[in-house]
């Protein structure tokens, strides 16, 4: 597989994830939130979903372009800006390549979270998606520099990496949220794990199994 | 859900054909980004002056674009704030040679989507300034928060900036009165029930028949405490205990006073507020000068009341009392 | 009961108090009456126009008193007209050598009293003509009926009759126009949900969540059917289609288009309906001279809408486009 | 007792019954009607309950006109008007007297009845509180006509008027209310009682209670 047939397999799941856990991701927004971050996802990744095969697939960042494009035309609340900035940022970094080793996939994913912490202003420990994204992404590195990497096709990395998120989810609970709606709700926001988060888990975790699948 | 609705997801774009269609001609409405505006709008004479947050708190703000008021509302669903996108191409729609003005809630959603959206314009040399709404007091400041929500006070905002660039202020004379009325509005809010947004179709919290929730976010985000329901007397009392000692309002101020319903409560009952604060503020001689007794910043049908007290002085007395003219009216 | 409200009986006074309060001086109240008046009324060289309703319609009738509306207002309890001495005192003060118009809205106890406070001022030499507004299109009429109930559409008939009488209409000249407004003006109204009179404390009727009346009366009097909530089409069809062929309005007719909310509905719904209605109008080749979305008079917080058409003629446009000042305003 | 006195007993009662019933007369007008005819009526009872010391005795006529005035300021609704115009055309029928006969009772209560046919317009059977007062007042009529009417102060002719109210107000539930907020209901205000008639009913039985105590 190339690496655009392989993103499209992660943004395909990715799509299908969302779209299918729409109202989860509301509900879990709807503890200290305001229960529409479902509904705002899947405003732009239904688009995704149904319109992937027509965006131009030319190279890694032209296709990651495309779907920052949607998310910006598509997504309202705070996700709209904080996703279409990690996709448009993943984009730039990855540029007009159409093979990608290991240390670029980090690095193109170093460069989305820089730009959800440029977009958002939040920082780790502040009860945001990115408690779960780095730890996962962390686990990926670490992952995708075993021996055995590059024979399973990361499929081992991939998991630890989804593995991780859904832990890291869970450690936000005892967190205060310092960042969008939830902030507002304070010493209330204690005890609920965030919406985001937990959605990067649910996420990893279906990717990491159609992953497994493809390259089986 | 005793709502009149088709597809839920079509609720905002259906609302929005209506808003354009009882116009007369005086609005133009893009449906590609939810985008209502003045028809006679850029004046190249004139700052563009521009608001998009959630839907779902008509007549705010998508209902107030016209002559002294808004040039064009570009709303996100039912309490999301707009893509990106929408900010972007409305923006550019509405370019003048003055400059444009966003006037922004203070709510994570909304600030990320105009921060972008003003870095697209300016990459495109469209001179942009932004105004930030915070008027909620219900919500402690501090620098390590996202700050203090926006609500009802968005509207003495927009109504002065609305009236001072119809008679051709600077970008940067408006950018200053709007942050005089920001420095000089509060607000505090009490909601005596939930709300339904269409496409959830359930209401957002539960509530019990005898509580009621004082500090209420426009989103139905918690407030300071939930309470059992209490006296219209002894509300008014939170309300200005909440409001007066913030900013604070003292003895010999004048004051514009806002009661605004949140959607589900009389008008009747606002007035019946009204009544009960205008007598006790005037008793600790704080003057009313103006009164604004309707729905202005509503959370869909949520039953409640915010109370809003405007500090004013001669320029914005002057600005308040110019006219306007726009969706939302009685005539 | 999710009100504001003190003690529930003294609801209406306190009410009136806040109207008063917020008037700025427009306004004079007198409690003994319930009694809501301009503050320069009676006007010798005007007729002295007065509704005295039941009270739960907010803004009808009380908060449209004002330049181009209504000289005095006095409406007794919730869904109660006036007692008859409220009539009687409130003419006697408001008299004026043009003579008094009394607006009173198709409802037994509102004819009763104003027939016997006539009664009482014709024999203390006071000229009086009476206006009895019927629009519901729900309601049966024949001979052996009382009537058709007055609505929404009394709106029209105050906002004709006032704009005429501020330019030195004379009384019969107003009851000639009145009368040619109740005569063009057609309404039916839908309610999603109940609502709850402050004294009474809970709910009126009971309706199911999934459910709807058909022709409601705005005192929560049954209509034709109850049904299964539809669509916003469907429901504009159930309106346009009770509406339209009962004056007949025909192809080629100007209309004024109401969408009045009946309390605990959102304005984005109204808007919502306004457009529905507006299109599905002009495609019969009925055209929109004005459109009305807002709350005119509702049922305390009750879930609902209504739907006027009043077909207008030169005469009404030229009326409809005068300008009024009243309490309900938004600026 | 003078006739005033009696009169006073009379209007007591009455007062003491609306007031004790204020929410059972809501309930019955709430079927068809709005559910406000207790509230109208002991806005106005209330005050002649409190304040009938006060009132003018001077003759029946002023008494019955001063209640009529009070009815006329203070309650509103169809019963403002109705029992408001009853009164008055009773204290009118009345005069100055201050001794009234078996005859006159009779009198005055149809000067009351013609009163309230002129207001309203209704007529017999239309399904309003006429439909118990005047078969009421028949029976009275009948009663007081009896031999041992003057013996028994008239208790048993009032309790036949009395009965007569409330058979006859149990009558009017298959009737068609062609009269006052009912009539909008059409047919589905057959097989529920008049709220009017009900009341008067039931404040007949008082009275004919409080006078049997009174006169024993
Ligand atoms: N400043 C921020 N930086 C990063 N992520 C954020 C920030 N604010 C909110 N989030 C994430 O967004 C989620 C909520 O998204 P959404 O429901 O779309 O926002 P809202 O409805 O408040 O506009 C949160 O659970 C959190 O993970
Ligand atoms: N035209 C009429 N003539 C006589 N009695 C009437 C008439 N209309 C109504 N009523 C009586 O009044 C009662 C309702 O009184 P009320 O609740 O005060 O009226 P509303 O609320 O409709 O103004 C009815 O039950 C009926 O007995
Ligand atoms: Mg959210
Ligand atoms: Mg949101
Ligand atoms: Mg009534
Ligand atoms: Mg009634």
């Amino acid at each position: 597989m190339t690496a655009t047939e392989d993103l499209d397999l992660i943004l395909k799941t990715m799509a299908n994830t969302i779209v299918a856990n729409t109202d989860y991701f509301c509900e879990l927004d709807q503890v200290v939130g305001d229960g529409d971050f479902g509904y705002s996802l899947r405003s732009g990744f239904e688009v995704v979903q149904a319109e992937l095969e027509t965006f131009d697939h030319s190279n890694v960042g032209a296709l990651l372009k495309k779907v920052g494009f949607v998310i910006s035309s598509k997504v309202g609340g705070s996700s709209g800006p904080i996703w279409g900035t990690a996709f448009l940022r993943a984009a730039k970094e990855a540029g007009e390549r159409i093979d990608i080793s290991h240390e670029e996939v980090i690095a193109i994913l170093r460069a989305a979270v820089t730009g959800i912490m440029d977009r958002g202003g939040a920082s780790l420990g502040e009860k945001t998606l990115l408690d779960a994204l780095v730890p996962a992404i962390d686990a990926l590195e670490t992952g995708l520099a075993q021996p055995g990497a590059a024979a399973d096709h990361g499929t081992a990395a991939i998991q630890a990496a989804a593995d991780a998120a859904v832990t890291a989810a869970e450690a936000t609970k005892p967190m205060l949220a310092m960042r969008g709606r939830a902030a507002y709700t304070g010493e209330r926001s204690i005890g609920s794990v965030d919406a985001g988060a937990t959605a990067v888990g649910v996420i990893l975790q279906s990717i990491s199994g159609a992953w497994r699948e493809a390259h089986a | 859900m005793k709502k009149f609705v088709n597809d839920p997801r079509q609720f905002v774009p259906e609302m929005l054909e209506g808003i354009y269609l009882a116009s007369g001609g005086a609005l133009k409405y893009e449906p590609k980004y939810n985008l209502i505006y003045r028809a006679d709008a850029p004046n190249p004479n004139k700052v563009s002056i521009i608001q998009g947050s959630g839907s779902g708190h008509e007549p705010a703000h998508t209902m107030i674009v016209g002559k002294g008021m808004l040039d064009a509302a570009c709303p996100g669903d039912v309490f999301a704030g707009p893509p990106v996108e929408f900010v972007y191409e409305t923006t550019k729609l509405l370019n003048s040679p003055k400059g444009v003005l966003h006037i922004v809630n203070n709510y994570t959603g909304d600030r990320l989507a105009f921060e972008q959206g003003r870095e697209m314009c300016e990459a495109d040399d469209i001179k942009v300034e932004t105004l930030l709404v915070n008027d909620d007091v219900a919500v402690k400041d501090s620098t390590w928060t996202v700050g203090r929500r926006g609500v009802a006070g968005n509207f003495f905002v927009i109504k002065a900036v609305g009236a001072a660039a119809e008679k051709g202020a600077s970008l940067e004379e408006l950018v200053r009165i709007g942050n005089d009325v920001i420095a000089n509005v509060r607000t505090l809010g009490i909601a005596l029930s939930s709300c339904t947004p269409p496409v959830k179709g359930s209401p957002l919290f539960e509530i019990a028949d005898d509580e009621m929730e004082v500090g209420i976010g426009i989103h139905g985000e918690p407030g300071r405490q939930r309470t059992k329901i209490v006296s219209a007397n002894e509300i008014v009392d939170l309300f200005l205990n909440a409001v007066v000692p913030d900013l604070p309002f003292k003895s010999g101020d004048e004051v514009a006073l806002m009661i605004n319903g949140l959607g589900g409560t009389t008008i009747g009952e606002l007035y019946l507020l009204y009544g009960i604060a205008h007598k006790k503020l005037e008793s600790q001689g704080i003057k009313v000068f103006r009164s604004y007794v309707n729905e202005y910043c509503t959370s869909l049908e949520m039953a409640g009341a915010s109370l809003t007290l405007l500090k004013v002085n001669n320029e914005i007395k002057g600005l308040l009392n110019e006219p306007a003219e726009v969706s939302i009216r009685v005539f």
